[in-house]
């Protein structure tokens, strides 16, 4: 095998077909994931080769698919839940947030839920209402649960690896437009630890944050700005629950200055609590506040106007500067 | 054939849940287990049932034709438009045209409808603009009507939710003392869900003036109905202490009459009934839907012999009650909608970019007026370097 | 008066729903309607039943009695200890021991139990030391005890969650080709929860060898069963295409037999059964709760004539099946376990503080490691403080 | 009328009382509400007043009862909602978040859900799992809903009105622990803006922020404080969406100085956001990082540990302490 050129949505497809190969308690379910293969294909050909036991069409509820995960997981299985959409999440929510994340506690740590939650998340893909959505902060701020999300193919392989063979709950943040961008995967890589950021690019003057789909409208910012002379440091966040702030004290403790990117709303978001504790951290090295450029407190807006509500490189940009203008 | 025998695609148990598998001609039926009603056959043969009766004059049956055929002409339009790229997304109707209408024709003005997201035929009985539907599938809106305009609430695209609502407005309809009554539409699907059967719990504690109505398209997607219940859905409503019944969908006369009769039963203060409309979803669920990957053909073809518009046709036809003057009229007014829709969706217009800050509240919030200052200025610095 | 003539606590629709409203000896059953399963009327007479017969040992009849005092006698032991501050709750299941202990003894060692908070009787069939129960009331855990030592689940206080996680484990046991069965407790209030409604899918679906066993107690804290439900529980069970069956909640005999029943159905693959234990709270919701404000002395009075002990024992002695001897050894048994129960209360550790950070994840968390070194410092600067 | 001193769980019920007789379209509705009163007797006498009609026992679904409560509000009634207590929003989360916060939106201004949710939520009174929970980050990240908390009886009194006279959804959460609080109600009193901060004690020295339960600790702090000399501003938060910036801004400016209080979990909770758009804001007059002093990233402890876990006197003493250490 070694690398391979792989779209995310595929190298998902082949973390997924290497569980159910490697270990026969892993079941993959959801609606739709089955004979139609996901309404993105993420599952394609899985039901074909490893049948209805392993590979679970649901009925159509999704408490009911969370809840009989959680079942199934303490009889011993690692179901690998498929939502089709982060804006339908929320039926589970109550099943997510008081039994699957509590019930490790619960059970003064006897009871284990190697449950992973996959949810294709974020707009840009021109959809109708609901189909856009980034929850993530409202499910970081439980305790019990793991929240990640990869930018690449490798990532995408890698992390849901490690998150299925993890023994606690994760939600798998998947960014749903960029299913087809391609990436090498090396399947005999050796990962990095799930929960740990990575510097994507090295620079000086000005980190940015991001994780999942702006990760590479970063990346473009970062190289956009280097034209102009500035040299921008790019992390990829990759887990927002741990959210490993050693690596991004490290950086601004370098560049003494931070901007936060997500497509999430900017209030009460992933930013907040990074910018909130990289002050603490780094107070003195800060040289100007830590800035967030993301989502407005509004609803998703309808797909014509989705281009600008969307952080895009020239809010990133615009961000950059204000930041270096302190 | 009968629709019923159709739709027998597994075994099913034979336990006293009381499940029928082939035709109503050759099982004895128990008393208290309702029939499939059909009241127009595939074939166009005028047939009656005791319970549901219906007298319509020749201009009714006519309008019902011209509801059908007008409404698929809407859909047909709406799937090319979304082919050339003027829609981001199509949910088409196709084939379940007499669920939608035979229900709709049987409301009044003052009933109440929520809809799912693929409710076109109801909405053309309430009077919306068809253009209108077609906002938030364009991408321009995410609901494009004034619900209380026609009293046809905006579509719900989260399976189920639209039940609860409809309950609870049934629940103040009763509270008004008005004799109106509700009519929640949802899929095969979509009675998966929990607030679904919340809906029944609600509806039947308080007795609400709310007809549930089931388009049974045999179809969630790529799961077929087995993956949502084991017996027909039209008996769940008795366990919830209302009746069910289950209608072929694609018999608008049967839909009509099952319908109001379900409403009339709501004004009379005796509340819920579960309507079952056993139909089929002809089309890909969406227009990004690929259903070859799921289901045979035959399927398909099985049920096109069962269209819902041709028997009226032939009905019509048969009859003698439409001439052919009147089927060419539909015609040609379908093709004049075809057209008036097409120009309405390329001349209509994007949103202003700062709608995205509008209608977040009704009464305002400080964090939306100042995004919405700092986004302005921020368009504007590009404005100003463009100068 | 038989137990269903109580039930109907106001009248209920006449219609195809079929609810049954008087004694099953006057009225006439439509076939295919369960009775109210009896087998030991409240007099302690023994009656049959064509569908569930059971034949006890002595020794077998001696027991139920036995496990229903001694559960008694425990939650009064705990209803009282929270009286004198060693629990901060308790929420008794005086008068539901008969639906506890006579599905509790049904079940075999590799069945599963998903109880609600409720379910004394059946820890203690299942082997969970009663002390174990008595940590989450006390407020030192949230559950005590390893729910695989003895297939018994953790308490579960979101109403309606574990019919869920009954169903999933069940779906598992039929994957590994297990025969064992699964039991899902629940309340007549939890039956209107959404999640009870899609556990019913599941499992139907699915066929999943769950049993759903309702404790119809009347009430969910203060809202009578008609705020939950227009037709009895039961019936809701044919709707989802299993079979319902309404017993004789204070009635072991009858609750043993149907629950043994519906685990065996469900052990041959042939899916899911709900039993709806006919019962009742004779005590309040919980500790906190003050029933007068909304019920009336004498609807309790009434069910006390039913009391689920008193009519085993009227039996066992009628029978000659028990002798004095029996009977106060019991008495001495019990007495012991309630002395047992509150020596180990009032003698149990409260947990240590740095508890708060344990077992929040399996594989551990930087910010849980971060949080609990930060706490323990804070910690410990007081303890220098005070040097 | 005039004046009274009540208790805060009284001050609701006369709140509630008035607005039943007010306007015939207030409903007051949910779990155990009617003939008990609500398991704290917030509703008391009120269904024996208003009859089953206006004060309406429901089935115990919490998705039906939002679900239904927006069905109301579309015909025109305003429903007050009582969810039992905090831990069990959650199967109501998706009517919430999807579809009372967005139908505004949705319908371009056409419809109005004026829908009150009360939740009584917090800590401190020894109660089993899910009965002491501090959910509000996980509503205020949400557009469409807004978030308020009374801290005393006559906020209580006053803000349920503003909240049922609004037009908009709100989440209305009481602090449980202090129902029984006695506090002066001025009934013909003109209200503060529903969504404004309040100074409840000034100073000069450092600004503590708190809201709901917390503001009573905090309180008690700036009077231990001022025993050694340290003179301690506290602002009432009072709405946690939208956020009264400029009342702390305008706190900040002068002390340099603030400490974030809540119950919740700080981990992506009202601190972080707190913290950081004051930092942005302030961030030339902080002499030290903002420090927030809240829940742990744990599930709410037992009961016999809950002293230690909640945010007390001492906790938060010893971040006004390391704030002015800075
Ligand atoms: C809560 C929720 N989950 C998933 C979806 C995605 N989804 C959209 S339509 C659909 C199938 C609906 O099937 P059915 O209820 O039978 O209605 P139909 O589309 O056949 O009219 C699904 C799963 C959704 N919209 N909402
Ligand atoms: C989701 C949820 N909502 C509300 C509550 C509060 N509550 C606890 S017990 C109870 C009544 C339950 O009634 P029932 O299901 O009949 O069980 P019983 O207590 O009678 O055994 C309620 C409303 C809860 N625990 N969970
Ligand atoms: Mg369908
Ligand atoms: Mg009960």
């Amino acid at each position: 095998m070694a690398v391979k050129k792989l779209p995310i949505a595929k190298a998902i497809n082949e973390s997924l077909r290497k569980a159910l190969e490697t270990d026969p308690k892993v079941l993959v379910m959801g609606e739709d994931v089955g004979q139609l293969g996901g309404v993105f294909r993420v599952t394609d050909g899985l039901f074909k080769d490893f049948g209805e036991g392993r590979v679970i069409d649901t009925p159509l509820a999704e408490s009911g698919i969370v809840g009989t995960a959680i079942g199934l997981a303490l009889r011993g299985y690692r179901p690998v839940v498929e939502i089709q959409f982060d804006g339908f999440v929320f039926p589970a929510y109550d099943q997510i947030v008081t039994q699957l994340a509590k019930m490790h506690a619960r059970s003064l740590g006897k009871i284990k839920l190697p449950v992973v939650i996959r949810i294709p998340y974020g707009g840009g893909i021109g959809a109708v209402e609901h189909h856009s959505e980034s929850p993530e902060a409202l499910f970081a701020h439980v305790a019990g649960l793991k929240i990640v999300s990869p930018s690449d193919a490798s990532d995408a392989y890698w992390m849901l690896q490690q998150a299925i063979q993890g023994d606690d709950p994760v939600i798998f943040f998947e960014p749903k437009r960029r299913y087809w961008d391609k990436g090498e995967v090396d399947f005999d890589a050796i990962p990095a630890p799930l929960h740990s950021a990575r510097v994507e690019r090295a620079g000086t003057d000005l980190t940015l944050v991001a994780y999942g789909p702006m990760v590479k409208v970063c990346k473009e910012a970062a190289a956009a700005a280097a034209d102009e002379g500035k040299s921008v440091e790019v992390l990829d966040l990759r887990s927002m629950s741990p959210i490993d702030f050693d690596t991004i004290q490290a950086s601004v403790e370098k560049t003494r200055r931070l901007v936060v990117v997500h497509e999430a709303p900017v209030f009460y978001g992933a930013g907040a609590e990074i910018a909130a504790r990289i002050t603490e951290r780094c107070f003195y090295h800060l040289e100007a506040p830590v800035l967030r450029v993301g989502g407005y407190h509004a609803p998703y807006p309808p797909a014509r106007l989705e281009e600008e509500y969307l952080p895009g490189l020239d809010r990133v940009l615009d961000a950059v500067d204000r930041s270096l203008a302190y | 054939m009968t629709v019923e025998s159709t739709a027998a695609r597994k075994p099913r148990r034979s336990s006293g849940a009381g499940t029928k598998r082939a035709s109503a001609k050759k099982t004895p039926q128990a008393p208290d287990e309702p029939q499939l009603v059909q009241l127009l056959t595939p074939e166009g043969e005028r047939v009656t049932h005791p319970d549901y009766e219906i007298d319509l004059t020749a201009d009714e049956l006519r309008g019902l034709y011209r509801d059908m055929v007008l409404t698929r002409r809407f859909d047909a339009e709406a799937t090319s438009l979304q082919r050339q790229g003027e829609l981001g997304l199509w949910a088409s109707l196709l084939g379940q045209e007499a669920a939608q209408i035979g229900s709709g024709r049987a409301l009044r003005d003052d009933d109440y409808v929520f809809p799912t997201y693929r409710e076109h035929g109801v909405a053309w009985c309430r009077g919306v603009d068809p253009t209108n539907l077609l906002g938030m599938f364009r991408g321009v809106n995410h609901g494009g009507w004034d619900p209380n305009s026609n009293n046809f609430h905006l579509y719900t695209i989260v399976i189920g939710s639209q039940t609860l609502h409809a309950t609870g407005y049934a629940m103040g309809v009763a509270k008004d003392g008005a004799d109106s009554a509700v009519i929640a539409y949802f899929g095969d699907g979509a009675s998966s869900q929990g607030d679904v059967a919340e809906s029944f719990t609600f509806s039947a504690v308080y007795n609400a003036p709310v007809v549930f109505f089931c388009q049974n398209n045999q179809w969630a997607i790529s799961e077929p109905t087995e993956k949502q219940m084991r017996v027909p859905l039209y008996q769940r409503a008795q366990g919830f202490g209302f009746p069910g019944v289950r209608v072929d969908g694609n018999d608008v006369l049967a839909c009509l009459a099952v319908t109001k009769s379900a409403l009339e039963r709501a004004r009379r203060g005796e509340g819920p009934t579960l309507v079952e409309a056993f139909t089929y979803r002809m089309g890909a669920h969406t227009t990004t839907d690929d259903p070859t990957r799921y289901r045979a053909d035959e399927e398909r073809e099985a049920w096109k012999a069962k269209d819902p518009i041709l028997r009226v046709r032939t009905y019509l036809e048969n009859q003698g009650l439409a001439d052919a003057a009147f089927f060419e009229e539909t015609e040609a007014e379908s093709e004049a909608l075809g057209k008036r829709v097409r120009e309405a969706v390329r001349s209509m217009p994007d949103p202003d970019t700062m709608a995205i800050f509008e209608n977040v509240y009704a009464d305002g919030h400080a964090l939306v007026d100042e995004e919405r200052a700092q986004f302005a200025a921020y368009r504007a610095s590009f404005a100003e370097e463009g100068k």
